[in-house]
């Protein structure tokens, strides 16, 4: 099996400016455990930037960082090029960058249409009082657009499903997302139809213009949207790779030992017919 | 309202069902079910004259229920504001009395100190990240010692009086403690600042970023955090919110006594919280209604005043308390699990 | 024997008279006052006062603390006697549960006088004298008065559930009173909701005619009570404020029972001030009687500056 | 597209005995959400059955009547072919029905060892106190048994990631799952390789005579090991299929409507070279 | 205990940090705090004397916090613990003095209601799925009438005593309430008890399955549930243990002081719950410790008796007490986020 070489420095897409978000060597200490080691990354405006890796490998903590969740503790955090140190997620959403958080997510005991709007809630009248008529009917309309349908946009959010509940928190920062988006395995709780409608909104934001950091543990789902793939392993980062310069094969052995697998497939069904199947006729949205 | 085609995974909900699925609305038949009872107990207790009686209690009680909900709806306590009721009336009628200022501007200057205690309140939470359950215990503590270290040391005394005689007095006494005469009956005005105040809050909660800020922080405030609500802000304007109405309900009860004691509202802190418990706010926070605490106050109110309206022995006073509270919590609770069996 | 008015300038006078019997000695002891009024207590306020004063007077330093709860009340005295206080003042409502306490205290060879209630137990537990007379007295001594003026039905109002000291005075007024008593509970830290609950019950029970509180400040909350529901209803009190003071000169209240509780502070810093200087015991060991005064629309004025002064 | 015909009562796997968990027709409604409606199913011994649905169309809710959590409304639910009632959890647990729920997982401020051994807690000495160093040891070996290297056991679960705490969950209900195993999607948090393990655990579940509940959304990950699969729909059972009345295919298409799939992979990419993802070469655990 | 080899995922942890990370050891900081603050005012407070002094009442308080910091981890609150040692007291004496019940067998005839309390509570929570606090909160007042009633009733009186005359009290007394002279000091037997109970408390909590439970239903008790843990029996249990450990305390105030008044125990469900958050429970559960509660009882009692040593005025002792908790709890929570950054 050959891995490719990392490119050194990550080659900016089509422009000398500098990337939406960046970040040279951060590392993330908690207590006594240590969650990331010098993690370089960069995301361009218009791309997007695929951070894969094991279970624990330190995914979602790499982007708790760049939402401004959790401070750095080593190297730099870059934004449009300049260093900074976020605050909070408020700031980060003062940037630009919406985030979908993996375990962050949602109020259950507030309502569905309430959530979507949390934080950025629309206002109207000199009062500026929350303008819930628009919330509602806006929250309805981007969960239909999104193939969702939620029964009530009244429901608490706590009594969704693990996957309508997932689709909310898309739908919202896909609204919201205005120069970065930062999804953390949004397509995991989803079923196929939905995920397919996911990969399609990343795609339609990318060609918006936006950034898209987007963390999959599915290579179906990461090789045909990604730009960029940034593999991490038990808290370090195995390199970043352009899309030129990794083939899907490459990727999905670097994720996780290939051999290893090919063995698995013969284990798993009893059937003979069963044990290696053949390539599904489904696209990537089926996987 | 509008007019989205029902869904087919909907059952057909009663308009009684969906009326009842709103938390106060629960709280509504246990406060039935109280006035029910003691008016088959006691023929003055239903009469305008009783209502007007019992209403007035639970009208300052309400006033701070609503402030303690919308705080435990945000997620925290404030175990500080029975005696921050007494602090501000204690400032407002040394300021009156002592110092011979205008009742109007001594009770101004009441709502400063107010104000101070709230927003330390909520700094210490937010800063320390201590339970709001210690550090208001601790500025409760602090102001008991306050009120009853400064009374002595300017008045020699433990209570100051005498606000009868200052200054626009009446005035003052008219808009905030005096009574309104409706069909004979004198009601006091507070009942109107209690009304007020529960309309209000229900607007900010339900029709305000505020109030979705508050559900949100009491109900998981790293997620709320994580989408950008400035908790921290919210959270001090809570406080500062209970230490005005505790600023306003101690101004009331100063104009009407006219005189304060040092040891004024220890022990109402429990009540607030009580009622606001009673109306349906969860002690955990992010679920609960403005209305919900008023009720909760009424419901307190009259349990309260019915025992002594329907005679019985005082010695057992609390014993009926008692009951009437489980009875009503439980009727209400019974109700609301009913309706909303949907919800988990 | 009623003292009024008058009693208080006296004991000033007689303390100035004393200095110069030990005021020269520099330091003159430590004395701890320990009593079961809680902080912040009206009546026990002005003991605290009288005491404090009669330490400044003779160059004596005085601690007064106070606690309801009969267990604290007896960790406090434990804690005197392990400070070796020069003299212990103690109010004894649960005589009963400070015996332990006051034993070693007087094992200690510390004197210990006793004020306000326990005047049967003061002297078998080995204290030097007691002063004042107990709560179930001064309710008598109201009782009789109310009587006087035709209540026969009377309501009793006790703001603290459970207390010794108020359930005496109680029973007091019971005992002389000839008609019935019925009581009534109220939180004297929520004052408006005492006033809508006197006047709950007197409008519920509108044969009640006569009313007494056993704090000040719940006697202005009946005042109001008993104004706004237009009963008839006569109303008698314990114990003085300014407010209720200006309600006797208006003739809202009737009287005020008057135990001029400033003695039972004044006196026993006194008294084992004298003791320990010149081994002085008044009485033979027989009750001081600091009371009960009445204060009634005759001697009000006088008495109102001084209740303003926190000294009655 | 041909949809097969659900076999219409369900053909027993090998023997007149009855099947381990039926129901009949089940529905279950929460206040005004009717989330389920007349779903038939049966599990037998030895025998994987899978359920499989889009977002919200009812699994979590069936699987939660079958493990005790909720009683259902109506139908029939048959333990060993005689009809129950469970009063709770703990009396599935009891009748050796053990379930990784999608929601209700780990106490996240309880330790990994203490999370592992909840409810079932080894004990020893005449005291009956809890083995302490046993549980520790346990726990540990089953976690690394299943590929998961926790870096200690004592960290609190709230602190692990997402794919973590769902290990710790499978771990625990495979090493106590006596008689049937209800997984609701167990792999969805998973990396490849931890997906691959959790597949070949339910394999081996199976040979050794479990009868295996399994809830995916990825028929690649159903197809091999099932052996009977149910599919819901918006609340209502689209009907239980054998292996042998169905394929691949018609399973993928039965879940989200094919046709569409293949449009959405068009869209997806901007480089032609990636808009029809060639079929990958990995086996099914790298779906 | 363990040589699994360290992960390279791990930073070292010092031994010093390992031990702060316990929440008890944090607390130990605020009560050493505490102590030399106090020790420096008053040379009696740190006297064998004075220790022994302080420590009596921080035992009673200690025995309680315990029984509800078990109670709190398991996400419930008991309000009714406070008047419920008035209870038992009333009982144990009524039946030795006006019955003339031997003392031993007076005392066990007062853990039947108390058991019996416990048990309903419990069971109404369980129940009724009503919040604790509104649960006990109605026994807590009931309870108060009951003991007000009753003890009126039979005695005419608000108080009954004179236990001291009664059959087996020397006996009952030098178990419970005697004192062991150590070193010419007395301490009061009811420290052995505390210590005894914390050290089962901590066992249970620890080292066997019911502390396992304990943490899981206040952590989360649908999940708990969902793997079987019988949450209902576990629950009732710890408002037994809490009534259990009420039936002490009362039985030893009660030999002590030889008499109990009806307003027994009043106002002490709050100290008892202050202990427990000081020792580091969390209120919303799955969070605590006994020793941690046990530490809370500690600083408590040091800084109530402190602040009589250091001779301050009693006008300000709330005012310095408040001070103290907040920042003895302040001292405690900056150690534990110094040493726990880790846990979220
Ligand atoms: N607050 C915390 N305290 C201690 N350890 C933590 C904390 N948050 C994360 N960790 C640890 O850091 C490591 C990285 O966690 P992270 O959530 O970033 O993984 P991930 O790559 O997102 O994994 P997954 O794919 O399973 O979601 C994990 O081993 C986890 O246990
Ligand atoms: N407690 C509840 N109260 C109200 N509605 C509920 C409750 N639990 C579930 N529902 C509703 O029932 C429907 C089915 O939910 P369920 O969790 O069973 O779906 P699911 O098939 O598991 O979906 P997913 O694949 O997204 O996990 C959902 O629409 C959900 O909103
Ligand atoms: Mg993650
Ligand atoms: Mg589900």
């Amino acid at each position: 099996m050959t891995v490719p070489s990392p490119s050194p420095s990550p080659s900016p897409a089509d422009s000398s400016a500098p990337p939406l978000l960046e970040t040279r060597e951060v590392g993330k200490v908690f207590g006594s455990v240590i969650a990331l080691r010098g993690v370089s990354m960069v995301l361009h405006a218009g791309e997007v930037t695929c951070v894969l890796g094991d279970n624990g490998a330190g995914k979602s903590t790499l982007i708790k960082i760049l939402a401004g969740v959790h401070a750095h503790d080593g190297g730099e955090y870059l934004v449009d090029g300049s260093p900074v140190r976020l605050g909070g997620p408020r700031e980060a959403l003062d940037r630009g960058i919406a985030t979908v958080y993996q375990d962050l997510a949602m109020i259950p005991l507030m309502s569905v249409w309430r959530n979507f709007f949390l934080g950025s809630e629309p206002v109207t009248g000199p009062l500026r009082r929350f303008d819930v008529a628009r919330a509602k009917r806006v929250a309805r309309e981007e969960l239909r657009d999104m193939g969702i349908d939620i029964r009530d946009v009244d429901q608490p959010v706590g009594t969704l499903s693990g996957g309508e509940r997932q689709s909310v928190a898309i739908a919202r920062a896909v609204h919201f997302g205005a120069r970065a988006l930062i999804l953390d395995e949004p397509t995991s709780a989803l079923g196929v139809k939905q995920a397919g409608v996911v990969l399609r909104y990343i795609a339609r934001a990318r060609d918006r213009g936006l950034g898209v950091v987007f963390i999959t543990h599915n290579p179906h789902h990461a090789y045909p949207v990604g730009d960029r793939f940034l593999v991490l392993n038990r808290g370090t980062s195995l390199g970043q790779f352009a899309k030129a310069d990794i083939t899907r094969e490459e990727l999905t052995s670097l994720m996780a030992g290939g051999a290893e697998l090919d063995h698995l497939a013969h284990e798993l069904g009893r059937a003979a017919a069963d044990t290696t199947p053949g390539p599904a006729s489904a696209g990537p949205g089926t996987t | 309202m509008t007019s989205v085609p029902a869904d087919e995974r909907l059952a057909g909900a009663g308009v009684l069902r969906r009326l009842l699925v709103r938390p106060e609305l629960g709280s509504v038949v246990g406060a039935v079910a109280v006035f029910a009872f003691f008016s088959s107990q006691s023929a003055v207790f239903r009469s305008a004259d009783g209502v007007a009686n019992w209403l007035d209690p639970a009208s300052t009680l309400g006033i701070m229920a609503v402030a303690i909900a919308l705080l435990m709806i945000g997620g925290e306590f404030d175990l500080s504001a029975g005696v921050l009721t007494g602090t501000t009336g204690l400032v407002m009628v040394t300021l009156a009395t002592r110092f011979g200022w205008n009742v109007w501007l001594a009770m101004l200057a009441g709502l400063v100190p107010a104000l101070a205690i709230g927003f330390l309140n909520g700094l210490l939470v937010v800063r320390t990240k201590l339970p709001s359950f210690i550090v208001t215990l601790g500025t409760f503590l602090m102001l008991q010692g306050l009120n009853l270290g400064i009374t002595k040391a300017i008045t020699g005394t433990v209570q100051v009086g005498g606000l009868r005689r200052a200054d626009g007095y009446e005035g003052a006494r008219a808009v905030l403690a005096g009574s309104v005469t409706v069909g004979g009956v004198d009601f006091r005005v507070a009942i109107f600042w209690w009304l007020a105040v529960t309309a209000l809050a229900t607007w900010v909660l339900m029709r305000t970023r505020a109030g979705n800020w508050i559900f949100a922080i009491g109900g998981d405030e790293q997620a709320a955090r994580a989408v950008g609500v400035p908790a921290a802000r919210v959270k001090i304007g809570l406080f500062m919110t209970t230490a005005t109405a505790a600023w306003l309900v101690g101004s009331i009860m100063a104009l009407r006594l006219s005189s304060v004691q040092a040891n004024a509202g220890i022990g109402q802190e429990f009540i607030y919280i009580i009622a606001a418990v009673i109306g349906g706010c969860l002690l955990t926070g992010g679920y609960g209604s403005a209305v919900g605490a008023s009720i909760g106050a009424l419901i307190f109110g009259m349990a309260d005043k019915g025992i002594v309206f329907a005679g019985w022995d005082a010695d057992w006073f609390k014993f009926f308390l008692g009951g009437m509270l489980l009875l009503a919590t439980l009727a209400n609770s019974l109700v609301r699990r009913y309706a909303e069996e949907a919800r988990r | 024997s009623g003292g009024d008015g008058g009693g208080q300038a006296g004991a000033s006078a007689s303390t100035s008279s004393a200095r110069p019997a030990g005021g020269q000695a520099g330091a003159g002891g430590t004395y701890a006052v320990i009593t079961h009024g809680a902080p912040g207590d009206s009546f026990w306020d002005v003991v605290k006062n009288g005491a404090e004063a009669a330490g400044g007077q003779y160059g004596a330093k005085v601690t007064y603390q106070g606690d309801g709860d009969p267990a604290k009340q007896a960790q406090l005295i434990d804690q005197a006697v392990s400070e070796k206080v020069d003299g212990l003042v103690i109010s004894m409502a649960n005589p009963d549960a400070l015996r332990e306490s006051v034993t070693k205290a007087v094992a200690a060879k510390i004197p210990v006088i006793t004020i306000n209630s326990g005047a049967d137990n003061s002297k078998e537990l080995g204290a030097i004298t007691h002063v004042g007379q107990s709560e179930e007295v001064a309710g008598r001594g109201a009782g009789e008065k109310l009587r006087a003026e035709g209540v026969t039905k009377l309501l009793c109002v006790i703001h603290e559930a459970g207390n010794v000291g108020l359930d005496q005075r109680c029973n007091g007024a019971t005992a002389t009173l000839g008609g019935t008593v019925e009581r009534l509970q109220v939180d004297v830290s929520n004052l408006a909701d005492a006033t809508s609950k006197i006047k709950a019950k007197l409008q519920a029970d509108t044969s009640v005619n006569g009313v007494l509180t056993l704090n000040p400040a719940v006697a202005v909350a009946a005042r109001d009570a008993i104004a706004d529901g237009g009963s008839k209803a006569r109303l008698a009190t314990f114990d003085l404020s300014a407010d209720v003071v200006d309600a006797i000169q208006a003739g809202e209240i009737l009287f005020a029972v008057d135990q001029q509780q400033y003695l039972q502070g004044w006196l026993p810093i006194t008294f084992l001030y004298l003791y320990k200087n010149n081994l002085n015991t008044v009485g033979g060991g027989l009750p001081v009687n600091t009371g009960p005064g009445f204060v009634t629309k005759d001697n009000a004025a006088q008495v109102a500056k001084l209740a303003q002064g926190g000294t009655r």
